[in-house]
């Protein structure tokens, strides 16, 4: 299995191949639409992430002391980014996931959706992985 | 008309680079861009004047009062307010309404009823929830029909001896209606209810008199006519504003203190506790002559060209629905095209360099009306050109395309 | 120490002439000065960065999200707060204070108690004034001694069981007198009162650090502190600011809004609706992060030589009298001469270009405690200097031989 | 009787003989030390101006077509301008004062004193004697 680190690093490298901002949308775009969206079981209001403008379920089970999570969003672009964060994030331990330092973000050039805007939650989203995982480790 | 080109000089922000494009800047019914002859006024006041106003009488605090005061003739003046003293100075259109709505609690009973719309920004909602759980009062809702416009007829019908106040915005902040104020307000005074217009979104656009409109109070906000971010103002009749309860207890509200009593001071200064927005207020009133230097005709006539350009372009690209397409409306746009997210045509947009917001615009209502997550809204301001809006329809056309 | 001279330059207004020689500014304590680094952001944010805040999804929003809310973690580190959403911005202290007092109205009855002290500015007398006529609460006052300190021995008597609230300054705009506040909270605590301390006057003299007092409130105001006006914050103790209702309904206090129901956010948006003053906020940020780059220690060190070398020179003029000449005050001198008329004073102080206050201060209840009208006060900063000093002393003795 | 626009031109001539503000400002002060101080009976709140720091009181009499305006202060300098402010109006009609254009306080150079300030009050002095003037006028 992959660090989280590791898989940080080969989406930057991924994201080096494309020209301009459009390719890197297109390809979130075209994440988003491969992406399982939920059955309407888990869009509930209790996965719903706050502080995104658009709507943001994150679903999460522990095993094993592995944590997989599964999202959906009503929005597109969200959809992209959240399957990269569960790639990023799914199927590693509580205490990796608290300690890992997310800057892939940035570094793949999507700072914008990385502000303080509660509109935009993609801080929200990272936040509330890592309260998961908190919360899975103090259960342990 | 007016030569957008020159007008452009006078706002530093518009030259800006956004993702290496120009900025293009259709955010402007969140808020509005501050021209040099504003900016310049504000950073004067703290080089020439800063001092703490009314209370002092050395030459510094005599002068930023006088520019102070001055702002306040400037907004009664320009809104043809009968007196200076019906012009409060508030922290902006919000705090307005929140200064009625806490002073009327003491003036409402279970039996009262209150009437807003559907279509009211959550600023002119919420107050009046909260106000309506603290007194029992019954709140009514004028609907919206499906074209964005009030449904007057409902509204007559609503209109029952026990209404005490109608709250209604002048013109929607994510439609643009122009609503029929001069009706809603005539209407109420034939059945003794006061009324307050929420003029966060129609003081930008064209010029008002509220003495003609006869309405009873009326709030708006700084930040939207080209003024600074802090400050607004909430106008009301004398003798219904010396009828409320003072909002806030401090500084200048007072003209006695001592612990067994204490007695409040005239308007305004009974609802200007504290230490102001001195600043804001100055700057405030620099914005105002700015506008009028280019003339409320001018920019009225000339938004209406954008928003009939940008209209009829919009209109050609597949799939779109724009809410609220009117006649009698300000240059504000909010559309949607087939099911992607509005939230996805923004970002895309804003990679363009294209400030346009989406969301709810605080109109959670709306949205619920109409059953979207939201919209993508474009509002112009008479700084913008026909050549934005040309990139900005390519811009729509292109998100749609990757979308697709 | 510092080089006055040197931080003399960063603040343009201290070059201004009036009645044609130079300002000597001793009315810090009304409103403190504004060096260039800040003014230049407030003109740089309208330059570069205006946009309406925390709704929208493009870069020019996010930008202004961002500086916005790094002066909130500016706030937060200079006073020691542990949590970012424990900082509220407000328009100034009064508005503080009035969050809370409107906010406790439902937590108090007709056998609670409150406590204030005698010296305390009108925005932390009125407040409480007000809320005790609603709910049927007693107001206590801390007395003063006549050297301008508290009587810290009656206020453990006043510290009854049914005392629920404190409300103190931790300095006197009038006197300067620096209260024990430690003291004062940690007894309150025993005693399971809570605290709000109104820092407009001591904020910009020494630092604060919030947690290791434990107060539960804290107020203060930018413009006290080389900051902007009409900008703020109110800090308090999560767990305390969440069990209070919102202050205000509208934009961005809400999280979900529908004519059945509305949610309010957290904090601190709950206490932030409508745009808030943006431009300020940041300026605020900025004065903060210039007065640190001063350093408060040489700041406080500073004054106290001015105020030691004032209070020295002063004494020798015929008939004065200073109020509240302790060794526990900030550089605040307030003094009468004979029985001349502060106003009197003030005048011809005046035409020597030295503003000075005089009259009241909003401490109606300190003058009848002297039972005098009003004093003149003088109030250092640390951009004054020992011969602004020199040229104050002169004036007054000319001003004195004038009147007598 | 001189009328007010003549009282108020001999002030200005007077003014214009001294060389600084300091000698201005003494000769207030010398007026407002020579105007005779209110019995207590008169330095009552219904005499007060409202909005300004130091106290004035102004007291009114209407005879014969005529208004007679005592005044008083705690203030010397307040005193002093008041003591011109009598010399102007005093004994006069109620419509010349209704119509009078005061002036000389601008040109004897005291306009700080006519800031918009509460505090200061001179304004509110002029307005508080115009509101006098109207009164007995309507009473006619
Ligand atoms: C001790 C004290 N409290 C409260 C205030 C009120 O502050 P603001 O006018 O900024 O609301 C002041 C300012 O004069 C003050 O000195
Ligand atoms: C119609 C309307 N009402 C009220 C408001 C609130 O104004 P502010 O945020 O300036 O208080 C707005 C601003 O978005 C608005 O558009």
């Amino acid at each position: 299995m992959k660090s989280i680190q590791q898989i940080q690093n080969e989406i930057i490298d991924e994201f080096n191949f494309f020209q301009d901002w459009s390719e890197k949308y297109q390809y979130l775009i075209d994440l988003g639409k491969t992406l399982p969206a939920f059955d309407s079981d888990n869009r509930i209001d209790s996965n719903l992430i706050k502080g995104c403008q658009s709507k943001v379920w994150l679903n999460s089970s522990f095993n094993n002391n592995i944590i997989i999570f599964e999202a959906d969003s009503d929005a597109i672009i969200s959809k992209g980014i959240i399957s990269l964060l569960i790639r990023v994030f799914s199927g590693h331990k509580p205490e990796d996931i608290i300690e890992s330092n997310i800057d892939f973000i940035e570094k793949i050039g999507l700072n914008s959706h990385l502000s303080q805007t509660r509109a935009n939650g993609l801080l929200s989203m990272v936040k509330q992985i890592k309260i998961y995982a908190l919360a899975y480790q103090s259960k342990k | 008309m007016l030569d957008v080109y020159k007008i452009r000089e006078d706002f530093p922000i518009l030259s800006k680079k956004i993702n290496n494009t120009d900025l293009i800047y259709f955010d402007n019914a969140a808020t509005s861009q501050t021209p040099n002859q504003v900016i310049d006024v504000i950073s004067d006041y703290y080089k020439n004047s800063n001092s703490n106003i009314h209370r002092g009488l050395h030459s510094l605090s005599a002068d930023a009062t006088d520019k102070y005061e001055n702002a306040r003739a400037i907004v009664k003046n320009h809104f043809g307010i009968s007196n200076s003293f019906e012009v409060i100075f508030t922290s902006g259109t919000t705090h307005g309404i929140n200064i009625i709505s806490s002073g009327l609690e003491k003036e409402l009973s279970s039996k009262d009823e209150l009437i807003i719309s559907e279509m009211e920004h959550h600023s002119n909602i919420v107050p009046w929830q909260m106000l309506c759980d603290k007194t029992g009062s019954k709140l009514k809702i004028i609907p919206m029909n499906s074209d964005g416009t009030l449904n007057i007829d409902k509204y007559k019908l609503l209109l029952t001896p026990n209404v005490k106040f109608v709250f209604v915005n002048h013109v929607s902040n994510t439609l643009g209606t122009i609503n029929p104020i001069k009706e809603i307000i005539d209407l109420a005074h034939l059945n003794n209810s006061k009324v307050l217009i929420d003029g966060a979104q129609s003081a930008a656009h064209f010029k008002i008199n509220l003495s003609e409109l006869d309405v009873d109070f009326y709030v708006a906000s700084a930040h939207k006519l080209c003024g600074p971010t802090g400050v607004g103002f909430l106008y009301g009749k004398s003798e219904l504003l010396d009828s409320l309860p003072p909002y806030q207890g401090g500084g200048e509200m007072i003209s006695n203190v001592t612990f067994k009593q204490t007695e409040y001071a005239e308007l305004p200064h009974k609802f200007e506790a504290g230490t102001p927005n001195i600043a804001g207020v100055i700057g405030f009133g620099a914005a105002l002559e700015y506008m009028n230097s280019i003339g409320f005709d001018n920019i009225e006539a000339y938004e209406k060209s954008l928003l009939d350009y940008a209209t009829e372009k919009l209109k050609k690209i597949d799939g779109i629905k724009i809410y609220g397409d009117i006649n009698e409306k300000i240059s504000v746009i909010s559309f949607n095209i087939k099911d992607y997210h509005p939230s996805d045509i923004g970002s895309i947009l804003d990679q363009f360099g294209i400030a346009v917001r989406t969301g709810q615009h605080c109109t959670q209502p709306i949205m619920d009306h109409f059953n979207i997550p939201g919209t993508v809204r474009a509002s112009f301001s008479f700084y913008n050109t026909k050549s934005e809006i040309d990139l900005f329809t390519d811009a729509v056309e292109k998100a749609t395309s990757m979308l697709g």
